[in-house]
């Protein structure tokens, strides 16, 4: 196991590489549910506000 | 109903009387296209004082920094292209004047290069004697910004008409068009190399030459596209 | 040919509808194809003759590298159909695809010098490959420079798309270019990332890998798309009734 | 006849829902004004018309074929006139038309002198763009509507900056221009004392 992750002696340069990456998938996954949580929370507020303006009108 | 308006004019001459107009602007104003060549100049001049005066370690440099140099003014410049006719309606008569608008703004492009670009391509080859070229390189050095420059002219108009009207239009500018003018810059700067080792300079002329044909057929469709956005 | 799913696909509600179909299919395939490249590359996989375990940063590089310049490729085709179709769907997924293109393509970059220091003995080598991986990013950042200057999100789409269809045409060339101008600079034997002549066991996991990251991005896109189809969307029914907002 | 038909605009500005539904047909030898508070719409209706703003939906037709399609054949008939001038401060009133207006006819000095007549701008003034007033600009600019003798006038805000008779001046050219059977579609708050037969009226809300 030690031996499979010194890699061969390039394990400084090999694991930061994977960490990273990791980093950047999880990150875009996160940034995208974000960006497509408040999408649906602005669209959600220009709705009703549409409603709201028909309502009074 | 009205009849239809008499002597209406080519597209041809029309591009010709844009052009006419456009140097005759320039002609009444010349403090502002002799700003890019001083600022050409002063570019230049850094290069030695920040390294060496030594004409020998100069000459591995010139093409390096006539390039940029070349590069940085002609990106100072392209505020002049559309800037003033987007404020003040000329644009906006542009396009709707029935006038094929990439040919109008092709014909402004080039009074642009005469106005801006031509003079780094008289300058450069001085400039580019005294980091130490030979003389012989003179027509080989003129040659390679020739081509180069009026690419870069058709490359930047693309990017100025994208920024037009934007706030931060400067710097965005320069993050838009720097990384486009990368080909100019690697196949101008070889050829001028060369020139100034004296040797045969046909590889990357050849692929300069085919750099600005193809950037004077695509940049203004590309352009006078980005213009209409732009009015919106 | 019949070009109503091409329609179909254009009008915001289904797109809307299908892309949340699509999504957890894309997810659970990338997520799939990537663990078994991963036990491929990292386990199965035999060291490379001459570079030990170290080719192994390929398994990660070599599809980060090439996402970034297929999510180019994308991004402009999507801008392309919406400058012509005038279509806001295509317009959304475009403007989805810029800022994950942008993060592959530092991430190739910085596997890139992670990888060159052992090879190289340096963490940055004016490499072909890394130096047109920097000019894309420069591209990247420059699409979203400009995204982000304009107010307007239709103008922001319409000016973007001619940067991006500038770009396309461009890439290719910046490409040529940068490797020309490496050929003639090189003193140094330079290092291939992906040799042809791979074996089986060491290509099929970064093949896998490979498609694993391209469906990752399909992913992505897809639930980015979703809530940029929301802010472009001026017909607020279907919203209201998607959202259940009273209406 | 119906020259210039407009159907079903719609147009938003951000947030804003500014054209919704908007209908308009406008006659040979007929002026449509439109008016409106300021943010109504006026200037981007002008604009969607004249085609520099594409609408989200809707058409702009002009003898029968959208202007979109065709939009050389349009934009040739059309005299357009925005919030800019579009003069350079560094021509004289008559080099500024000669290089405007001229890109799209043949012009004769004396034409140009005509035109300035018009307008009443004293065609002896050599003053460059930059030295004038703004009205005089404006006059200048309605003159360069004269010259390109176009079927239709649209006109943004044409008296602006005009003095009382400037505006008289404005109401003579465009009589004159349906007398000779043009379209015209003028943004203004000025009321246009014009035949109740050849004035249609808009208003934005």
């Amino acid at each position: 196991m030690m031996q499979w992750l010194s890699m061969g002696g390039y394990w400084m340069y090999l694991w930061p590489s994977y960490l990273l990456t990791l980093l950047v998938l999880v990150l875009n996954v996160g940034y995208a549910r974000r960006s497509a949580r408040l999408a649906r929370l602005e669209a959600l507020r220009r709705v009703q506000g549409a409603a709201a303006q028909q309502g009074r009108s | 109903m009205k009849p239809p308006a008499t002597g209406v004019v080519s597209p041809g001459k029309a591009g010709w009387r844009l052009v006419q107009r456009d140097l005759r602007l320039g002609l009444r104003r010349p403090g502002e296209w002799l700003q890019p060549l001083v600022f050409f100049l002063v570019v230049t001049t850094l290069f030695p004082l920040a390294t060496s005066p030594e004409l020998s370690r100069l000459r591995d440099m010139a093409p390096g920094a006539l390039w940029v140099a070349a590069l940085l003014s002609s990106l100072l410049a392209l505020e002049l292209l559309f800037r003033e006719d987007g404020q003040d309606g000329t644009l906006e008569q542009l396009a709707v004047s029935g006038l094929p608008l990439p040919w109008l703004l092709l014909a402004k492009t080039c009074v642009h290069w005469l106005m801006t670009g031509l003079p780094l391509v008289l300058a450069g080859p001085l400039v580019a004697t005294a980091l130490g070229a030979p003389y012989a390189s003179i027509p080989g050095v003129f040659a390679a910004l020739l081509l180069g420059s009026g690419a870069l002219s058709l490359i930047g108009a693309v990017g100025a008409a994208l920024t037009l009207g934007l706030h931060r239009g400067g710097v965005l500018l320069a993050l838009l068009v720097l990384p486009l003018a990368v080909p100019v810059l690697i196949f101008g700067a070889r050829a001028t190399s060369l020139a100034i080792a004296q040797d045969p300079m046909t590889a990357p002329m050849y692929l300069l030459g085919a750099i600005a044909v193809l950037s004077a057929t695509l940049a203004p469709l590309a352009a006078a596209a980005a213009v209409r956005i732009s009015l919106e | 040919m019949d070009w109503t799913w091409f329609h179909r696909f254009g009008s915001p509600p289904h797109f809307y509808r299908i892309a949340g179909k699509l999504i957890p299919w894309f997810a659970w395939l990338a997520a799939l194809t990537g663990v078994a490249g991963l036990i491929g590359g990292l386990i199965l996989a035999p060291p490379d003759y001459q570079q030990g375990e170290g080719y192994r940063i390929i398994y990660v590089h070599v599809p980060a590298a090439v996402l970034s310049t297929m999510a180019y490729a994308a991004m402009a085709t999507a801008a392309g159909v919406g400058l012509i179709w005038r279509m806001n769907v295509a317009h959304a997924v475009a403007a989805s695809c810029a800022a994950i293109g942008a993060s592959f393509t530092f991430l190739a970059l910085v596997t890139g010098s992670l990888w060159g220091r052992p090879m190289w003995g340096t963490y940055w080598q004016w490499d072909p490959r890394l130096t047109s991986e920097l000019v894309m990013l420069f591209l990247y950042l420059g699409y979203m420079g400009l995204r982000d200057a304009i107010d307007d999100t239709a103008r922001a789409d319409r000016a973007s798309a001619v940067l991006a269809l500038v770009g396309v045409i461009n890439l290719p060339i910046i490409h040529y270019s940068v490797d020309w101008w490496n050929s003639l600079h090189q003193g140094h034997t330079l290092l291939k990332f992906a040799k042809p002549s791979m074996p089986p066991s060491m290509l099929v996991p970064l093949l896998l890998l490979m498609l694993g990251f391209v469906l990752y991005f399909a992913a992505i896109v897809l639930v980015r798309s979703r809530g940029e189809v929301l802010r472009r969307e001026r017909n607020a029914r279907w919203i209201a009734e998607l959202l259940g907002a009273p209406s | 006849m119906k020259l210039l038909i407009a159907e079903n605009l719609q147009l938003w500005r951000g947030e804003l829902h500014v054209l919704r539904g908007l209908s308009l047909a406008v006659d040979v030898g007929c002026c449509l004004q439109v008016t409106g508070i300021n943010g109504a719409g006026k200037s981007s209706l002008l604009r969607v018309l004249a085609g520099l703003l594409p609408p989200e939906e809707g058409s702009v037709r002009w003898r029968d074929i959208d202007t979109r399609r065709d939009p050389y054949a349009f934009h040739s008939e059309l005299a357009w006139l925005g919030h800019g001038t579009a003069l350079k401060g560094d021509l004289s009133a008559r080099e500024n038309l000669r290089y405007s207006a001229g890109l799209r006819r043949e012009l004769t000095p004396s034409m140009i002198d005509a035109a300035l007549a018009r307008v009443g701008f004293a065609h002896a003034d050599q003053r460059l763009a930059r030295q004038m007033s703004a009205g005089q600009q404006r006059r200048v600019a309605l003159a360069r509507v004269l010259l390109l003798d176009s079927t239709l006038w649209l006109l943004d805000e044409p008296t602006s900056n005009l003095d009382r008779s400037g505006q008289q001046m404005f109401t003579q050219l465009l009589e004159a221009h349906l007398d000779e059977g043009g379209l015209a579609v003028v943004a203004t708050h000025q009321p246009l004392p014009l035949a109740a037969q050849r004035l249609q009226t808009l208003e934005l809300t």
